[in-house]
């Protein structure tokens, strides 16, 4: 349904042109639930925004992103507010800032029903409150006319997913929607949502920088490292599979639950963006198994993986 | 801190246009005595309203006295006397604001109290009742301004204060046993300083308004003295004579030192973000 | 032995509101104890008081058996300092941005020892090796620097008073998690080294069992349970630690699983 | 009791407080002045002690000082604001006829300022390009220029030049009278509405960046709506109070617009008065002005928390 095909973004920074997004492709099925998964700088927050459309003023973006075949990028005005009013909608990390303060829940939720659909007020507080049951908020006719600032951080993430809902997308965006939150708040939403998605039959693209969790709640999961996806595989196939060094350094070095170990084996250096990476394979500064190779050239995205040495290492 | 580039923006490059307006006016006030063909205050009454010529080269006023050389001494008070109230006003506040903000308690609550009376006093008024009550002139009127900008400069820092202060590296620094006085005077002011630096200037623009206006309500610099204020107040008389020049080449000074202010303000302001 | 550090009944209020309520925990000389809580459960707050930002409005705090006492003047809080010391969990903003690293850190010194410049600068230069940052970076201001060397940085500065304990008050949890496993290793060699005590405040339940023994859990300003952190995580006992443990994705993890009831306001 | 009363209770007594503590400022400050104003009361002749001693009597200028701000502040709270030095009249009297032409010449200048700031901050921050940067460009200009000179560039252009307006005095009847204050109003409008219009510029960009609009244009929200519903709504609170607190300044800065136009309004009279050292006009002129000030700033306050619903009692945010 989403195909994204050698998508590649630059943002002008003070003027100056910086790549964070160098070389992405992937694809999400119907229904399909698919986890970018990186740290700080990978471009995966970007890689959502790109395909909503929503990169910052004086970005530039090219490649291919196609949504059930219509190409995003050449959306006109018009065919794009379509496309965000029936095809996707978008979570953010923090809801707090996402919803308009000075206006009531109420507002949030029906305003884009009413606008784009042309519903009547009750029909659409109707179908408001019985989203908010479905995310787990039962007196939902109080909480329309209560203004944000009287929410928790909780069940104002839950409003956004009813909202996102509220226009029965195809594709949910979910950039980071748990990480504002405490673990068990998140273990709520993330609950409510993975299980809408699956009701209601809405593909997402859920994008965290928690490789467990998006284990969890998707069915496939791509590990973008420095504006490049660096593996894609099935969460069935998450700890056993993983074949890029850098997935399994993230695997390893993350503490775990169950057991102590005297020292974390670690991947050296820091995370880089895109536009500091050097030529040649962008993690081969960070690899235990690099060879001059990697250095010279930066290895082709096959069969679901991006590095040279995959043949012998996994 | 990093070594000083060159902007590179179009914002950036008006801000050292300003900044290089403003340097050279001051120059031009340092160097009056060198720079002005007349003595300012000399009246020659048979050459009233001259236009410009090769010895008045913008020509005369009602006295006769140059005024291109007037405007040079001008330049004097005209660009000291915000200076001063920007100076006066800015360390008291600065000191007032950091105070408050660091103790807390009675002291903040005593001082928000003073600054809350001393905002029903909007600036030229303040200055007007001071000068009402101690005489017109350039000292007053400078001492009653910078007063009334007290309150101004002390909310901006002292609310700039508290957020600073509520940073984890200053609670390190207090849980370090650092003295409080240290921290404020090698952390927290050096921290606010753009800040300072950027409403400083600011202020000046402001200052620089408001005392002219004083000027020009006669509560100010008093004539004869050379002041651009003072200028534009005792040249309008002769505006109905049809000899506008006087108080508008003084007020047109006063514009642009004003505007070179404001955009040099708003420069630092976006560069403290 | 006597604890190196002991909390007995600590409480906090705010006007009516009760930060903490009833908190009590010792601290093993050498050891490490686990603060783990969500927001609201007061676990700040405690670290607060522990460092003397705060005061108890009940209960005492014993370093090394003697109660503390109000850390009023300057000169009390270097005392305390040299025996407690705070790493935070911002990187960001712990550091002065006008500040070079080394001045940071002799800037400690100073304040703690009557130690000459040069005394002061091998100091400085030993305890940028502790933590791994090389002398381009002492050179350099926190803005040169990324989170995790920053979070160094803070390290060494909390280690320059040399305080038998460290409060780690989420210090990793602003970090990449590539980042977050490089600090946790030196978090551990440096027990090793100088047998400092550490007490983590945290929500990660897995960073606690990575370098604590001991551990509490809060909830809502007071302990609900306490023991082997290894213990607690393999065998919790209060409904409120078996919800927190369920709630940490893994393998088979299902999202909101630990649901028991319907999400509070 | 509703947060919306006690709110209101707060406020009125925040006003009650400042107000007494200015009248204590205005009225300790003339007390502390130099000089005598028996000086003045005899216009510097030698009196005879017995003169004196009576004039010191009738202005109670020899009891306590508490006592005097009593019987001031008491006599202001009957409407009687004392007797001129100079005229020998009351003030109240003196004061009815300027105060007319000094209101109208603010509601005239607040209406521009309103207006033209406002539109011209909308219109800026909307047009990106071409129409902001004429636009910034002008009010920077506009915020350099002081009222004074306004004044005297507008007079040599339209009046003494172009000869559309008068050049002096407040006119008769009402038309006639805004037409005579249109230049003034104009003089005193320019640099505040610079000032209106580069801060509504700003809350509104401030505003088109916030993560919440975001959210309504990923909803599909056309954009005009996005606009009205979202931007300018969050934005009227901020742009209110800056707006209120500058007409709330035009208090002051009618004063030397009085004077540069020769208008025979409060501001005008107050200078004459200073100039004349006659202290209880003084006096009086400051406490009206300082109070229509604090007013005038509590009802921003106040228009603030109504159309801000996210404030929480107790305080602002």
């Amino acid at each position: 349904m989403l195909e994204i095909k050698n998508l590649r973004v630059r943002l002008r920074v003070e003027g100056e042109p910086r790549t964070v997004i160098h070389d992405t492709s992937f694809t999400i099925g119907a229904g399909e639930a698919f986890g970018l998964i990186g740290e700080s700088g990978s471009g995966k927050s970007m890689t959502a925004r790109a395909v909503a459309r929503l990169l910052p003023e004086g970005a530039e973006c090219t490649g291919e992103i196609a949504f059930a075949g219509k190409p995003v990028l050449a959306l006109k005005p018009d065919e794009l507010r379509r496309y965000r009013v029936d095809d996707v909608a978008m979570i953010f990390q923090d809801p707090r800032a996402s919803i308009n303060p000075v206006r009531t829940v109420g507002d949030f939720l029906t305003e884009a029903a009413r606008t784009n659909f042309g519903m009547r007020r009750r029909e659409a507080e109707d179908k408001a409150v019985a989203l908010l049951a479905e995310v787990g908020i039962a007196d939902g006719g109080r909480r329309l006319k209560q203004h944000p600032h009287q929410l928790s951080g909780g069940l104002l993430q839950r409003v956004m997913i009813a909202s996102a809902l509220m226009g029965d997308p195809k594709l949910l965006l979910a950039d980071e929607p748990t990480t504002a939150l405490d673990v068990t708040t998140q273990s709520e939403v993330m609950g409510i949502l993975n299980r809408l998605r699956a009701e209601h039959g809405v593909a997402m693209l859920f994008i965290t920088h928690d490789l467990e969790l998006a284990g969890a709640v998707c069915d496939r999961i791509g590990v973008m490292y420095a504006g490049s996806i660096v593996e894609t595989l099935s969460s069935d196939a998450l700890h056993e599979a993983a074949r890029h060094p850098y997935t399994q350094g993230l695997l390893t070095s993350r503490p775990s639950l169950t057991a102590t170990t005297r020292r974390l084996p670690v991947i050296p250096g820091k995370p880089l963006s895109a536009f500091e990476a050097p030529g040649g394979c962008a993690f081969a500064p960070r690899c235990a198994h690099v060879i001059a190779q990697c250095r010279e050239s930066g290895p082709e995205f096959v069969d679901g993986v991006r590095c040279h040495r995959v043949g012998e290492l996994s | 801190m990093t070594a000083i580039a060159l902007p590179r923006t179009a914002a950036g490059r008006t801000g050292i246009v300003a900044l290089g307006v403003v340097l050279l006016l001051a120059l031009v006030g340092l160097l009056a005595p060198w720079l002005a063909p007349h003595d300012p205050n000399e009246i020659n009454l048979m050459d009233a309203f001259q236009g410009n010529s090769a010895t008045h080269p913008l020509g005369t006023d009602a006295s006769g006295r140059d005024l291109l050389s007037r405007l040079i001494w001008g330049a004097r008070s005209s660009l000291a006397g915000p200076l001063l109230v920007v100076v006066l006003a800015t360390v008291l506040g600065v000191a007032i604001a950091v105070a408050s903000a660091w103790r807390g308690g009675w002291l903040d609550a005593v001082v928000s109290r003073c600054v809350d009376v001393l905002f029903a006093f909007p600036g030229v008024l303040l200055a007007i009742l001071v000068v009402a009550l101690f005489g017109a002139g350039l000292t007053v009127a400078v001492v009653a301004l910078a007063i009334s900008y007290v309150p101004y400069i002390a909310r901006l820092v002292r609310s700039a204060a508290l957020r600073e202060q509520a940073q984890p590296y200053i609670t390190a620094l207090t849980i370090q046993g650092v003295g409080g006085f240290a921290i404020c005077r090698r952390h927290l002011i050096p921290n606010l300083l753009p800040l300072i630096l950027a409403q400083s200037t600011l202020t000046f623009g402001y200052a620089m308004v408001d005392l002219a206006a004083i000027s020009f309500l006669g509560l100010g610099v008093q004539p004869p003295t050379a002041d651009w204020g003072v200028m534009v107040s005792s040249g309008q008389p002769s505006i109905l004579q049809g000899f506008p020049q006087e108080s508008l080449y003084a007020g047109a000074l006063i514009v642009v030192v004003v505007a070179a202010f404001n955009l040099l303000g708003d420069r630092l302001d976006e560069w403290t973000r | 032995m006597t604890p190196i550090l002991e909390a007995q009944g600590l409480r906090k209020t705010f006007g009516g509101n009760v930060a903490v309520a009833d908190v009590s925990f010792a601290l093993a000389r050498g050891g490490s104890l686990g603060i783990v809580g969500e927001s609201g459960s007061g676990k700040t707050t405690t670290a607060r008081m522990l460092v003397g930002l705060e005061v108890p409005t009940q209960g005492r705090i014993l370093f090394d058996g003697e109660p503390l006492e109000r850390a009023r003047s300057t000169a009390r809080r270097r005392e305390r300092a040299r025996g407690i010391q705070m790493v935070f969990q911002d990187p960001y903003s712990s550091l002065d941005r006008r500040q070079t690293i080394a001045s940071c850190l002799d800037e400690v010194l100073r304040v703690h020892f009557p130690m000459s410049a040069e005394q002061r600068a091998a100091r400085v230069s030993e305890l940028a090796d502790l933590v791994g940052l090389d002398d381009r970076m002492l050179r350099g201001r926190p803005g040169a620097l990324s989170g995790g060397q920053r979070q160094r940085v803070a390290i060494a500065r909390a280690l320059a008073a040399e305080p038998e304990v460290l409060i780690l008050d989420e210090a990793v949890a602003a970090l990449d998690v590539s980042i977050q496993a490089q600090v946790l290793n030196l978090l551990a060699d440096i027990r090793e080294r100088t047998s400092i005590s550490y007490i983590l405040i945290s929500h990660d339940l897995a960073v606690v069992r990575q370098i604590t023994e001991e551990a509490v859990v809060m909830y809502q300003g007071a302990v609900v349970e306490s023991g082997p952190t290894a213990k607690i995580l393999d065998e919790p006992q209060h409904e409120y630690t078996r919800r927190l443990r369920a709630s940490v994705p893994g393998p088979g993890w299902v999202p909101g699983k630990a649901l028991a009831s319907g999400g509070a306001a | 009791m509703s947060e919306l009363g006690k709110f209101l209770i707060r406020k009125l007594f925040g006003l009650v407080a400042t107000l007494l503590a200015a009248s204590f400022v205005v009225f300790g400050a003339t007390a502390l002045a130099p000089g005598d104003p028996i000086a003045v009361l005899t216009g510097g002749r030698s009196v005879d002690p017995e003169t004196i001693a009576s004039l010191r009597a009738h202005y109670h200028l020899d009891d306590p000082f508490l006592s005097r701000y009593w019987q001031w502040l008491t006599g202001i709270l009957h409407g009687d604001l004392g007797q001129s030095i100079i005229a020998r009249r009351d003030v109240s009297d003196l004061l009815a006829s300027r105060t007319e032409t000094t209101v109208l010449l603010v509601v005239y200048a607040a209406v521009l300022i309103l207006a033209a700031g406002i539109t011209l901050g909308i219109v800026a921050a909307l047009r990106k390009g071409a129409v902001d940067n004429v636009i910034m460009l002008g009010t920077t200009a506009g915020m350099a220029i002081p009222s004074f000179l306004t004044a005297i560039v507008l007079i040599v252009v339209f009046a003494t030049g172009l000869g559309w307006f008068p050049v002096f005095g407040p006119g008769d009847g009402f038309t006639d009278r805004l037409w005579h204050l249109t230049l003034p109003a104009i003089a005193l409008a320019v640099s505040s509405t610079a000032l209106v219009a580069r801060l509504t510029r700003a809350a509104i960009r401030e505003e088109l960046g916030k993560e919440h609009v975001e959210t309504a244009i990923s909803r599909g929200i056309p954009r005009r709506l996005v606009v009205r519903r979202h931007v300018l709504r969050n934005a009227m609170v901020p742009i209110t109070t800056v707006s209120g607190l500058t007409v709330a300044g035009l208090v002051v800065g009618s004063l030397v617009v009085e004077r540069a136009f020769s208008l025979n309004g409060i501001g005008a009279f107050l200078i004459d008065s200073v100039t004349k050292s006659d202290y209880p006009v003084v006096q009086a002129i400051v406490l009206l002005l300082v109070a229509t000030f604090v007013v005038l700033n509590t009802l921003v306050d106040v228009l603030y928390r109504l159309i801000d619903s996210r404030i929480e009692p107790g305080g602002r945010g």
